[in-house]
């Protein structure tokens, strides 16, 4: 319940944040919402010696259209994300992942940025932003880079960040023509984790035919992933019920399912493709105008 | 080491020199002696802890004390002070009694914000959304039940105050 | 918790066992350790960095090589405790010839307890993948630089 | 002297919210007191090991720490953690309040650090050197009752803790005269209680005056002196022992600790206040469990679904040590498995096991919910078996309403019940037939739905002496003070309950008063006569009659005093409007006015004693035993295993009923916790010992969107037993509602063959039943069935 001391700084700008980063290395961790570093902290499986918090700074919390993208600031907190009208408009699938992360109160804390560079494998995020290929902007003190979201991920809570590196910005395009998004979620019925997540973006033609797919999986592997067997079996093939559900039966190939109390992998499996599928249904009926 | 942070906590401004690693519910409880603020897990699932910082519900066990720098905070000490409140029981406090909506009364100040920060947006939420708003608040006692009523019952009243 | 499998390495089986029963050059291999002194017969006194990402934590412990049998298979046990809880494996590894490489077969079991046990359920399984994959990395890495060298 | 009911049956709003609601009660955490010290324990990460040593140095010097104590410190000074259950040839199993050589499970205390504040206390907890030698855990029960596993407590050969039997009836003519026998195997998992508020203690000794005060989160406060009193050996007259409010129990505190009196000790060895407040991961791994039974049943039918005979093997996991009732709370389900039905004869044998666990306990019905899981699940396996609607089964079994009070082969006589009533009741409400139809219509749709029934009867009053372990009554004093209002003490001990506004209710009607000339006091043994304290649905049953029995005395005294000044007849007087009065003379004399005269004492009729307190302690002649029907609907997803309750509809009969409200209110609670058993929850022990659902991360309880609507209602059969007709309904749905939800899952899965299915049903669980039925020995008809879907 009580966190190990830690030195504390609360730098007021960006650049200065980079310099205490840089300077304190892997001993200092960041500080954005704390909706998952501040549990560790409190059950000392986190010890930083090191806090830089980053709520000071300014112009990291907005959501806005920029250059034909949708800009959000890493300190943009999940229900801001959840009730933005210009998401709601022109990206819903972030607004449908916001509302399934943690509970109003997570949600009113815990920041996109954080939730990405912490990197839970059960975190709902990660599948939608890879099923967006968002761009993740990382500063540093010589500058900044742009990461695709396919190479964001490496492993469990690990990421393309470098140190001294700092998450500041997401980018998703926004919803293009005649396409459909969902993010179906199974919850882990404790923590409300996602044992799987998948967030489905397909576009479909006004003869059905699959333009173009995207699925990111989260909750099933140590990282998430985007299901490329599955797009494969669906690109350019008219939409019917079988062939969503086959090519949903793919969505964990190449993939060694986690196994916990909650979850075996075998079963993991198995729920990659039911929500798979159900995402795929629900994104596909949303392309074509349904009611999903 | 420590850290000099300035909060608003319950209308009233607030100095302090504070451990930075101390947490928010601590801040409150242990050094204002604000005790209405409850402790009922230590992994952010419970809800107990739940007070408003800047209008929003957050759990103040997964905070710290030099987060709320700068912040409004309102704990259920404070509520009556709340502007649909106006001094008096807060409606959403009269729910509660109204309804049966506590037993033990533990998780019960951790409920009642977290309602009043729905029924701030909305004044009528159906059954599902009060149970989905309530989600991050854990009652071992009522069955959610009466909690569910108590809503309603300050929705109701809520509505009709503003008209 | 169990965990098998096996992985591949550029090398032939004297190598590969070599490397294996070298503190010096296993002290290498193991992700976070940081020392690894003798402590008696097959036996190591050893002090391990475990960190992923925020988690970290420090262990002492040892590493005892149960039985060799060079160069086919090696038993060990590898146990540490720390603040966070302790942990403990016992394993072996089986070593196979194919053509010039060597498979290496590993299956053990492992006991994690402590805060660890309590709650990072759902991490445990995936971090002891990590750690056998980093291992296996770090073998095929050192076996790679020390045939440059040669 | 008839009463008025004015306030008794009435929904009255609860004088405990005020405070709660604004957040100004005080839970143990909440008191602080000059110069407060914070304990902090270090606990065994091993399920078994032996300790060989603890070096608490580095902690002892650490900054703010005052005190550090290990096992061999405090070995001599403090008593064992007592078990108040006896049980014939029960081996003993005493625990330490700190271990000393050996740790018998995940979380056992071995050092406890004092420091000035609570962060000190904590980070000196990580400085505590333990040497552990690991031993081998036993972690399963049948392996630990085994030849040859490791011995938990030396010098015993081996693990059962005692062995236990009941029979009543003819068992061995039931079984012959069977048409068939039918066995399941039923585990009861283990679960954790889970009280919003976890366990604390706050503990201050004042040398002058030789006064230990303890505060603690506990049901029962003046048996927690005794012990303290026992363990630490301080005279029991110089201990005082106060519960503040307590944030949920369900059992759980129903219990003494080691920090309980380890902190009394503390607050003696250093002369400062000391406080301990429990963590959510050591509430999990050290406050105790409940139910964990492997119950092997059998269970002798006829062919027309008449039941004969029911046997019952039970295997129970008990944990490393005996907590206050751990060896007790299976032997409750014996008495109990017959249920509400007329079965000739039973026999249940127990084999209590000692394994490297957490204690088990009692935990909301405790020994209660697992009977009637069993022998409800028995009544849908006989419905399953002989093709008939479960509702004809359970209707065929019933005993009659004129056969009570009725005498079950376990030996309990039954107070009062009208079983057929409630069951009529709870089919009308939930449309049981248009329910059948709808479900035969959705499995032609290859949809899954199920429909669930529980026909239930608890044991609750908890009871006579000659039957509990250690006193079953409880007492009362009920004082009018002389300005007339009046305060009511009671040894309950109420958390959460509400019977600081049921007492006032009572005695408002008692007395002509309102219920805010009320004051209940409890929990503060200074205070209040000895009692024994709120458990096993007994407040209101006994605590309440206590109280009942008190007015009773004073209204005959305060009738005696008004009617020596009215010169009326004591005996035509009535208590109403804060008046004594004559209903035939219309004479009245004021409430006050009365009660002036008794203290005055000037116009007393000779020979009365002056003042107006009475105390009763009240030793109720039977248990009661409340009943009822629930009926649960839920729907299957069969590509995930998901079980979603759909509807649930309830039919309570608690007696009479002093506030509906509050009743409801402990109806929804009861049964919420009923479906988290059933649904969700389950602490799980690796096969190393480490419970790995040690936080809430892992261990799932009901959140406000897992739950359906509940829909209840009440039949009234008063018992015979108390003066009231009540009969206590703190744990009716716990108790009725977990055989409810899986007659229903198992309902829903009856077309693939599935016949039985243990809690909790998750997801998993379910979807390999639905996807690999050869997994899990389906019965023959299944593959036929699934293809005329």
């Amino acid at each position: 319940m009580i966190p190990a001391a830690f030195e504390y700084h609360a730098p007021k700008t960006l650049e200065e944040a980079l310099r205490l980063y840089e300077r304190h290395g892997d001993e200092a961790k960041l500080l954005a919402g704390g909706q998952s570093l501040l549990p560790l902290m409190k059950l000392r499986l986190a010890a930083p010696r090191f806090v830089i918090d980053l709520g000071k700074l300014r112009g990291m919390n907005h959501i806005r259209e920029e250059n034909g993208k949708i800009a959000i600031g890493a300190l943009t907190p999940h229900a801001e994300v959840e009730h933005s009208a210009l998401l709601r408009a022109k990206c819903p699938l972030l607004v449908e992942t916001a509302a399934e992360i943690g509970d109003v109160q997570v949600r009113n804390r815990g920041t996109l940025g954080g939730s990405l560079a912490h990197a839970d494998p059960a975190a709902d995020y990660p599948a939608a932003i890879l099923a967006l290929d968002a761009e993740i902007l990382a500063a540093s003190t010589s500058g900044t880079r742009t990461i695709a979201a396919r190479e964001f991920f490496v492993d469990m809570l690990t990421t393309q960040l470098r140190p001294g590196e700092i998450l500041t910005q997401v980018r998703v395009p926004i919803l293009a023509p005649k396409t459909g998004t969902a993010y179906c979620k199974l919850h882990q019925p404790a923590s409300g984790f996602a044992i799987v997540g998948v967030a489905a973006c397909v576009t479909v033609n006004r003869s059905g035919k699959i333009e173009e797919v995207a699925i990111g999986v989260t909750g099933l592997g140590p990282k998430p992933y985007r299901a490329a067997a599955a797009e494969k079996a669906l690109r350019g093939k008219k939409t019917n019920p079988k062939l969503l559900a086959d090519a949903a039966r793919t969505a964990a190939q190449g993939v060694e399912p986690l196994s916990d109390l909650h979850a075996s992998a075998a079963y993991r499996r198995e729920m990659a493709a039911v929500f798979t599928r159900r995402a795929l249904e629900r994104a596909v009926a949303r392309a074509l105008g349904k009611k999903a | 080491m420590a850290v000099d942070i300035q909060v608003r906590i319950n209308g009233k401004p607030h100095d302090s020199k504070v451990e930075p690693r101390l947490l928010l519910v601590h801040y409150l409880r242990d050094t204002l002696g604000l005790t209405g603020t409850h402790v009922g897990c230590e992994t952010t699932l419970c809800g107990a802890c739940t007070v408003l910082v800047d209008s929003k519900a957050v759990k103040s066990c997964t905070m710290l004390a030099v987060q709320a720098d700068g912040a409004e905070v309102t704990t259920i000490e404070g509520l009556a002070g709340a502007p649909e409140a106006g001094g008096k029981l807060h409606p959403v406090q009269e729910g509660f009694w109204e309804k049966h909506g506590l037993q033990c009364g533990y998780c019960t100040p951790g409920m009642i914000l977290a309602s009043v920060e729905l029924l701030r947006g909305n004044a009528e939420p159906s059954e599902a959304e009060i149970r989905r708003a309530l989600a991050g608040n854990l009652c071992r006692c009522t069955g959610y039940q009466n909690i569910i009523e108590a809503v309603r019952y300050a929705g109701k009243k809520m509505k009709g105050r503003k008209r | 918790m169990k965990v098998e499998g096996s992985y591949v390495l550029e090398a032939s089986r004297a190598e590969v066992w070599a490397l294996l029963t070298d503190p010096n050059r296993l002290a290498r291999l193991l992700p976070g350790c940081e020392r690894l002194d003798p402590d008696g017969p097959d036996r190591f006194k050893a002090v391990i960095k475990f960190a992923l990402a925020a988690i970290s934590g420090k262990y002492d412990g040892s590493l005892t090589f149960l039985e060799k049998k060079p160069p086919k298979l090696l038993r060990l046990r590898l146990e540490g405790k720390g603040i966070p809880g302790f942990v403990k494996g016992e394993g072996k590894l089986e070593l196979g010839e194919k053509g010039a490489q060597t498979e290496l077969r590993y299956s053990g079991e492992a006991q994690i307890g402590g805060m660890i046990a309590a709650v990072g359920q759902r991490m445990v399984d995936a971090a002891a993948r990590r750690v056998i994959t980093q291992f296996f990395e770090s073998a095929a890495a050192e076996l790679k630089a020390t045939s440059a060298k040669k | 002297m008839a009463t008025a009911t004015r306030y008794i049956g009435k929904p009255l709003k609860r004088k405990e919210d005020p405070r709660l609601i604004q957040g100004l009660g005080h839970y143990v955490d909440d008191l602080r007191l000059p110069e407060m010290h914070y304990a902090a324990f270090v606990r065994s990460p091993y399920a078994h090991a032996k300790v060989r040593s603890v070096d608490v140095s580095k902690a002892r010097t650490a900054p703010g720490v005052v005190l550090a104590l290990t096992g061999a410190d405090v070995k001599g000074a403090i008593g064992f953690v007592p078990c108040a259950a006896q049980i014939p040839d029960m081996k003993s199993a005493p625990r330490p309040v700190l271990a000393v050589d050996r740790v018998r499970f995940v979380g056992e205390a071995v050092a406890v650090i004092v420091a000035t504040d609570r962060y000190a206390a904590r980070d000196a907890v990580d400085l505590v050197e333990v040497d552990y030698e690991p031993l081998t855990p036993v972690v399963d029960p049948e392996r630990a009752m085994a030849k040859g596993a490791p011995v938990l407590h030396e010098p015993y050969k081996d693990n059962v803790a005692y062995r236990w039997e009941l029979e009543g009836g003819d068992l061995k003519k039931a079984f012959k005269q069977a048409d068939k026998v039918i066995r399941q195997r039923i585990i009861n998992q283990r679960l954790i209680p889970m009280a919003m508020e976890p366990r604390g203690v706050m503990a201050d000794y004042k040398p002058g005056e030789k006064q230990l005060t303890v505060w603690s989160s506990t049901q029962i406060p003046h048996l927690l002196k005794t012990q303290i009193s026992v363990m630490l050996r301080v005279p029991e007259h110089s201990v005082r022992v106060i519960t503040p409010e307590v944030g949920g129990a369900f059992g759980s505190k129903l219990n003494v600790y080691p920090e309980e009196a380890l902190c009394g000790y503390l607050a003696m060895q250093l002369g400062k206040p000391v406080k301990w407040i429990e963590s959510r991961r050591e509430n999990f791994q050290t406050t105790i469990h409940g139910r964990d039974q492997i119950d092997d049943l059998e269970i002798a039918v006829k062919r027309d679904g008449t039941v004969l005979g029911l046997r019952c093997k039970v295997i129970a996991d008990l944990g490393a040590y005996y907590q206050l009732l751990t060896p007790l709370i299976p032997t409750l389900t014996g008495l109990m498995m017959c249920g509400c039905y007329k079965i000739p004869a039973a026999r249940m044998e127990i084999t209590g096991v000692l394994t490297n666990k957490m204690a088990t306990d009692a935990y909301r019905g405790a020994g209660r919910p697992e009977a009637t899981y069993f022998v409800e699940r028995a009544m849908d396996l006989v419905a399953a078996e002989l093709k008939m609607d479960p509702v004809e089964v359970r209707r065929k079994n019933f005993p009659q309403p004129e056969e009570f009070p009725y005498a079950t082969p376990t030996g309990l006589i039954y107070d009062s019940a009208n079983y057929q009533r409630s069951l009529d009741l709870v089919l009308k409400n939930s449309g049981y037939t248009k329910l059948r139809k709808e479900q035969a219509q959705l499995r032609k749709k290859g949809k899954l739905m199920g429909i669930g029934l529980s026909t239930y009867v608890e044991i609750c009053a908890m009871g006579p002496s000659s039957a509990m372990p250690a006193g079953g009554w409880e007492s009362a004093t009920v004082r009018v003070e002389p300005t007339g209002n009046v305060t009511v003490l009671t040894g309950s001990s109420p958390h959460g309950q509400g019977q600081e506004t049921t007492f006032a209710q009572i005695a408002a009607d008692m007395l002509g008063l309102e219920p805010d000339e009320v004051q209940v006091v409890h929990g503060d043994t200074a205070a209040v006569s000895y009692g024994i304290g709120t458990f096993g649905s007994r407040a209101t049953a006994v605590g309440g009659t206590a109280v009942y029995k008190c007015l009773e005395k004073l209204r005959s005294k305060l009738g005696q005093i008004a009617g020596h000044i009215l010169g009326e007849d004591p005996g035509k007087l009535v208590f109403r409007d804060k008046k004594i009065l004559s209903k035939s003379s219309k004479k009245s004399l004021n409430f006050v006015e009365a009660v002036g005269a008794a203290y005055v004492a000037k116009t007393l009729p000779p020979g009365m004693e002056p003042g107006l307190e009475a105390v009763t302690f009240f030793e109720p002649t039977n248990f009661t035993f409340p009943f009822g029907a629930h009926v649960c609907v839920v729907e299957v997803d069969s590509e995930t295993g998901d079980v979603k309750v759909v509807k649930y509809v309830a039919v309570d009969d608690c007696g009479n009923v002093i506030n509906p409200m509050l009743v409801d209110g402990q109806i929804h609670g009861g049964i919420v916790q009923a479906l988290g058993q059933a649904l969700l929850e389950e602490a799980v022990y690796d096969e190393n010992g480490q419970l790995i659902t040690g936080e809430l991360m892992d261990y799932a309880i009901p959140r406000a969107a897992d739950i359906p609507w509940m829909e209840l209602s009440r039949t009234v059969t008063p018992s015979p037993v108390n003066p009231m007709g009540v009969k206590g309904v703190g744990e009716a749905g716990t108790i009725g509602a977990t055989p409810a939800l899986i007659n229903a899952v198992v309902d829903a899965l009856s077309p693939l063959g599935v016949r039985h299915v243990d809690m909790p049903v998750k997801r998993e669980r379910i979807w390999q039943l639905l996807h690999k039925p050869s997994g899990r020995a389906p019965a023959k008809a299944a593959p036929k069935k699934r293809r005329a879907r």
